[in-house]
């Protein structure tokens, strides 16, 4: 069955508490070197054939990202 | 190129988009003349954002005067002007509590516009110098089972939990109301309360030459740019938030973090004057704190830390990123300043320093982008005396009397209503909504939701402590402005007395249509005038509040909402009287105050008939304040063991709600037309269990206040049912059923 | 008694210890040091905002090394809420907390049932004993893998059960667990909110802070 | 600079409510041939070179992802 990924983001000029406080605990825990850290959400969604993507960019820009601050990729995986 | 203060001289003419930033031509040259000569963009970013409706009250000016002209009362330490009022509660304990409104974000957002409402009001009560101890949510929204309801309402109350939880402060009390009138507007208004010693009082001014300016906090991001002027002060367009502005997201874990930096800043003494971030963020941070001191201060912009480095000057002071604080520190307090901040792991700069120039200073990259006299910015706004007009519709509205819409003829058809009304979404049980707020955090929580006032304890060795209390009817406030605010004002009073605090202070939350519509200017003013009037028979002062205007779709207002706060104290918390039934033995009941056929704008014309009209019930504030003498003495004698005020849905919401509390049955009996007893919502009245040995001593309290007592039947423990003698009689668990179902059915079952 | 950063239920843990008789110790974060402690509470809150898993940044505390150190030689531990999270995250209880089954953050009084009481944080209950405490949790979800809950059955490590309705969804209803001694206990309900009939549901939230005493003395 | 792609995601044998959901709310809204929808987290972390991918393997599992319900996956972009 095809596989949709959505990786859904807040868009870069949002804050993002969740990132800044894992970037913030990174060098307590002895890793460094990492600049910088966003979290966001991570869709995997298993559809029937015929895949209609469009469809499902309106089902992710409606249902799984808050287009108010958050923005999404997509991608069809066979 | 950046607009410098000298470039701005050379290029008067240079075209300045200040329309849309939301100032008229008027304001852009009085701007000019004060400055003699056109404001920079920053200049101008910073007046227009302190001079919209939201930063400058220009609307509404003129009418809350009135409150300030209240009579001086003792237990106001700080009044209208600062952060939040504070008053003094005895034993050295101040209080302040304020209630703010963050509507139109919570629209746009709901989840996070209303985490950022309970973020700023909660900031507003740190700055100064309390603890943060509760938090209340006063919401509106429109029918329950309107689809744009289903995403509001659930985003909203997560977004209030989310935030509130977090920061770990009880939830204590609120309201949900459904009516159409919100539907395009719903309400979000927050109040916080906070608790400090007398001598803990902070205030927002920056004093002392030499003194330095330090901005603590988040890091300054674009959120929310151009928020204050445009999501507070203007309209939607018809189509809907389809420009969206940019929104706030709030960081909870970073607020809660900057209270116990805060306060440990506080306890170490280390502030001069404090002032949080809200709306209008630096610009009004550095305005306000240097008109209200030493006069001057100048700010060197490229030390504020950023989030994204690509932000414009005009941005960073505009900004309405969240969880930010301003300090005016000594120099020699610095460093310990600094020490605290880094052991909470909260970045903090310094920005500026205080001197007496009599002008805010700004430079960017060395050269200079702002130079204003800031008392101009902060307090010299534009005032307004809109035009007032009595909306033309009301009088048709006072004539459409419910005393002709139909009535239950039978007891079945009362029993059906009871239950009808019991499950209505205005009435009905709302723990879908206030389970998801912690009522537990900080341990000192005596009475939250659904009991009517939320009531806390401060001292744990005296057991001093407070209640508080919020209410509202925009129906009522539609149909007499005047008479509405005073409803609202007598509601919050009696709710705090029936818990058996005696009432002391006052705030309030005014949410209306679009002052430019003179109907709805005139509705503001009779509330304010109403509302003014009612605290000076009460004796009570108003320490502060909000005005939201400008909640409308197109030219439709939503009912003008006044939120009235009551706060109250109580000596001992352990003499706080209940709601529920059936925790004492052979408990009577009774009713206070007098029942008359009333309802203009109540609940049952509206749910049962969508019939909005007549004139609300009478309003007696001197009534209310011998109701409230009798409960807080009856109270502190340990005379009650249940009362419950009676309101919306009338004497038989009452009952069913102590019923289903103490999960114990009661057999009323009533005198004159049933219907009338149980629905009418008649003010002035409250409902009160009480063990028949003590009855002759409360009887003989209400006769020597001369509030008339009615004796309405009896507790009956053995009964699972709720009997109306001669009518009918519900078993408890079909009144459960009614009441708790509704809002799990429209927003989801949260299982088991 | 743990601070961390947005801890929140730390001074009502440390008045629940107060009124069972003990006399609370304030431990910070950052500071590996437990001065001497009879035994650790971890409270309940949102440490670092909950952000990323419950529990999962305070962890890695410096506290929380020294903690991990002596739970393994002995020293009674208690995670409740967050604290539990906390526990699970460092892998000294098993299992871990999910989001809510109905995805609500959810705050009630609870009925539970204890279901040991041989642990350093239980021995002042009977077998059987009905509490009821608040629960207050949006990721309180138990999950552990099949063998690893027919263990902890069969070990009679699960020490607290929901009784009267699941608030959450845990797997068989479970509400908190020990470790193999029974020093170290989580539960995502709340006993410091039980503590004075004036302000919590009940006083039977007492018994835990009473029970360590008893152990302690021991 | 290089960009670290995790995507985290619950154990198929642990019940994802979230996901769960959504999928449950997808044919109210019209959609249909989705069969199944499982939500997890999305991390973009910004590194600094040179990548030391096993070091932030490490990282991904004791941190980024709680191995007890979880498994992820890396991706090093240039
Ligand atoms: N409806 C009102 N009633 C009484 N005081 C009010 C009202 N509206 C605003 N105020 C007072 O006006 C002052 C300025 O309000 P505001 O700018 O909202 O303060 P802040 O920015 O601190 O929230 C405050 O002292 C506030 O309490
Ligand atoms: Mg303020």
């Amino acid at each position: 069955m095809p596989r949709v990924v959505v990786d859904v983001m807040l868009k870069p000029e949002i804050l993002d508490p969740q990132g800044s406080a894992i970037l913030g605990a990174l060098p307590r825990l002895g890793f460094d070197g990492v600049n910088s850290v966003r979290q966001g959400k991570h869709f995997e969604l298993e559809v029937s054939e015929p895949v209609d993507e469009a469809r499902l960019r309106v089902l992710a820009d409606t249902l799984l990202a808050n287009s108010v601050i958050e923005e999404f990729t997509l991608r069809v995986l066979p | 190129m950046i607009d410098t203060v000298e470039r701005a001289r050379d290029t008067p003419d240079h075209p300045q988009p200040y329309s849309e930033l939301g100032l008229k031509s008027e304001e852009y040259h009085r701007i000019r003349d004060i400055l003699g000569r056109r404001p920079t963009s920053s200049e101008l970013a910073m007046y227009s954002v302190m001079w919209s409706e939201h930063c400058s009250y220009k609307s509404s000016k003129v009418h809350l005067r009135q409150f300030g002209d209240l009579p001086r009362s003792e237990v106001l330490l700080v009044g209208i002007g600062e952060n939040a009022g504070v008053v003094d509660i005895g034993d050295g304990y101040a209080v302040t509590f304020k209630i703010e409104s963050h509507n139109h974000p919570s629209y746009v957002e709901p989840y996070q516009g209303a985490a950022t409402g309970v973020g700023g009001i909660v900031r507003d009560i740190l700055t100064m110098g309390a603890r943060p101890i509760a938090v209340m949510d006063p919401l509106r929204f429109g029918p329950a089972d309107a689809p744009d309801t289903q995403r509001v309402l659930p985003g909203v109350v997560a977004g209030i939990g989310g935030y509130g939880n977090c920061l770990g402060l009880p939830n204590i009390g609120g309201e949900v109301v459904f009516d159409d009138s919100y539907l395009g507007n719903p309400l979000v208004n927050a109040l916080c309360v906070g608790v400090m010693r007398h001598e803990d009082i902070r205030l927002a001014k920056a004093s002392g030459p030499g003194n330095q300016v330090i901005l603590f906090g988040a890091r300054t991001g674009g959120d929310g740019i151009g928020g204050v002027s445009v999501l507070a002060s203007e309209t939607f367009a018809a189509d809907g938030p389809a420009k969206r502005p940019s929104v706030q997201v709030g960081d909870p874990f970073t607020e809660k973090v900057l209270i116990e930096c805060c306060l440990e800043i506080f306890a170490a003494d280390l502030v001069v004057g404090i002032q949080d971030l809200g709306g209008a963020g630096l610009s009004c941070a550095t305005t306000e704190l240097s008109s209200a001191g030493s006069g001057g201060m100048h700010v060197v912009l490229d030390r504020v830390p950023l989030r994204d480095e690509t932000l414009a000057p005009e941005e960073i002071l505009m900004s309405e990123s969240q969880e930010r604080m301003c300090a005016v520190v000594t120099p020699s307090d610095v460093d310990r300043f600094m020490q605290i901040c880094a052991r909470w792991e909260v970045t903090a700069t310094v920005i500026g320093e205080v001197n007496e120039s009599g002008r805010l200073t700004i430079d960017w990259h060395g050269e200079r982008i702002v130079d204003v006299p800031p008392r101009t910015v902060a307090h010299g706004g534009p005032v307004y005396e809109r035009p007032l007009a009595r909306p033309l519709d009301l009088d048709d509205l006072t004539a459409g009397d419910p005393g002709r819409l139909p009535r239950p003829s039978t007891s079945e058809d009362l029993q059906v209503l009871l239950l009808r009304m019991a499950a209505s979404p205005n009435l009905c049980d709302k723990t879908w909504v206030t389970e998801q707020y912690d009522r537990y955090v900080q341990g000192n929580t005596v009475l939250a939701q659904p009991e009517d006032a939320g009531v806390l304890r401060i001292d744990e060795q005296t057991g001093l402590g407070v209640a508080v209390a919020t209410d509202g009817n925009g129906r009522f406030t539609r149909l007499e402005p005047y008479a509405g605010a005073q409803l609202a004002l007598a509601e919050a009073y009696r709710n705090v007395a029936t818990t058996g605090a005696r009432p002391l202070a006052v705030t309030n939350c005014l949410n209306f249509g679009s002052p430019e519509d003179p109907a709805v200017m005139w509705q503001f003013a009779e509330a304010v005038r109403g509302l003014a009037d009612g605290c000076r028979v009460l004796g009570l002062p108003v320490t502060g509040g909000n005005v939201s205007f400008y909640n409308q779709t197109g030219d439709t207002a939503i009912n003008p909402t006044p939120i009235i706060g009551v706060l109250g104290v109580m000596t001992d918390v352990a003499r706080r009287t209940p709601m529920a039934f059936g925790t004492a033995p052979d408990e009577v009941l009774l009713v206070l105050g007098e029942t008359r056929d009333e309802f203009g704008g109540s609940e049952w014309a509206w749910s049962e008939h969508h019939h909005l009209g007549g004139r609300p019930p009478a309003v007696d504030l001197g009534r209310e304040r011998a109701l409230a003498e009798i409960l807080v003495t009856a109270a502190e004698q340990g005379l009650l063991s249940a009362a419950h005020d009676l309101s919306d849905g009338g004497l038989a919401q009452a009952l069913v709600e102590c019923c289903l509390r103490g999960d114990v049955g009661a057999e009323v009996r009533l005198t004159g037309d049933p219907f009338v007893n149980l629905f009418s919502e008649s003010a002035g009245r409250v409902l009160v269990a009480l063990p028949a040995q003590r009855r002759a001593r409360f009887t003989e309290l209400c006769e020597a206040h001369a509030v008339p007592v009615a004796e309405l039947g009896t507790v009956r423990p053995e009964h699972a049912t709720l009997t109306v003698a001669g009518q009918f009689g519900v078993p408890l668990g079909e009144l459960r059923a009614a009441f708790t179902g509704t809002l799990p059915a429209l927003f989801g079952s949260p299982g088991r | 008694m743990v601070t961390f950063p947005g801890s929140l239920d730390d001074r009502d843990a440390q008045r629940a210890v107060r009124l069972a008789g003990g006399e609370p110790v304030a431990l910070w974060h950052g500071d590996a040091d437990l001065r001497g402690v009879d035994a650790v509470v971890l409270p309940g809150g949102f440490s670092y905002g909950d952000y990323l898993r419950c529990g999962a940044i305070a962890r890695f505390a410096p506290v929380m090394q020294t903690v991990i150190e002596l739970a393994g030689h002995g020293l009674p531990v208690l995670g409740i809420c967050n604290g539990f999270q906390i526990l699970c995250e460092s892998h000294l209880l098993p299992g871990a907390l999910t989001r809510n089954a109905h995805l609500h953050f959810r705050n009630r009084d609870q009925r539970l049932r204890i279901e040991n009481t041989s642990t350093a944080w239980t021995n002042a209950y009977q077998p059987a004993d009905e509490i009821v405490v608040p629960v207050k949790n949006g990721e309180g979800c138990f999950v552990a893998a099949p063998d690893v809950l027919d263990r902890l059955e069969g070990e009679g490590r699960v020490v607290v059960r929901y009784a009267d309705g699941n608030p959450n969804g845990s797997v068989r209803d479970i509400a908190g667990i020990c470790n193999e001694r029974g020093n170290v206990v989580g539960l995502m309900p709340h006993p410091e909110h039980a503590v004075e009939t004036l302000t919590g549901p009940s006083t039977d939230g007492l018994g835990f802070f009473a029970s360590v005493l008893t152990a302690a003395v021991s």
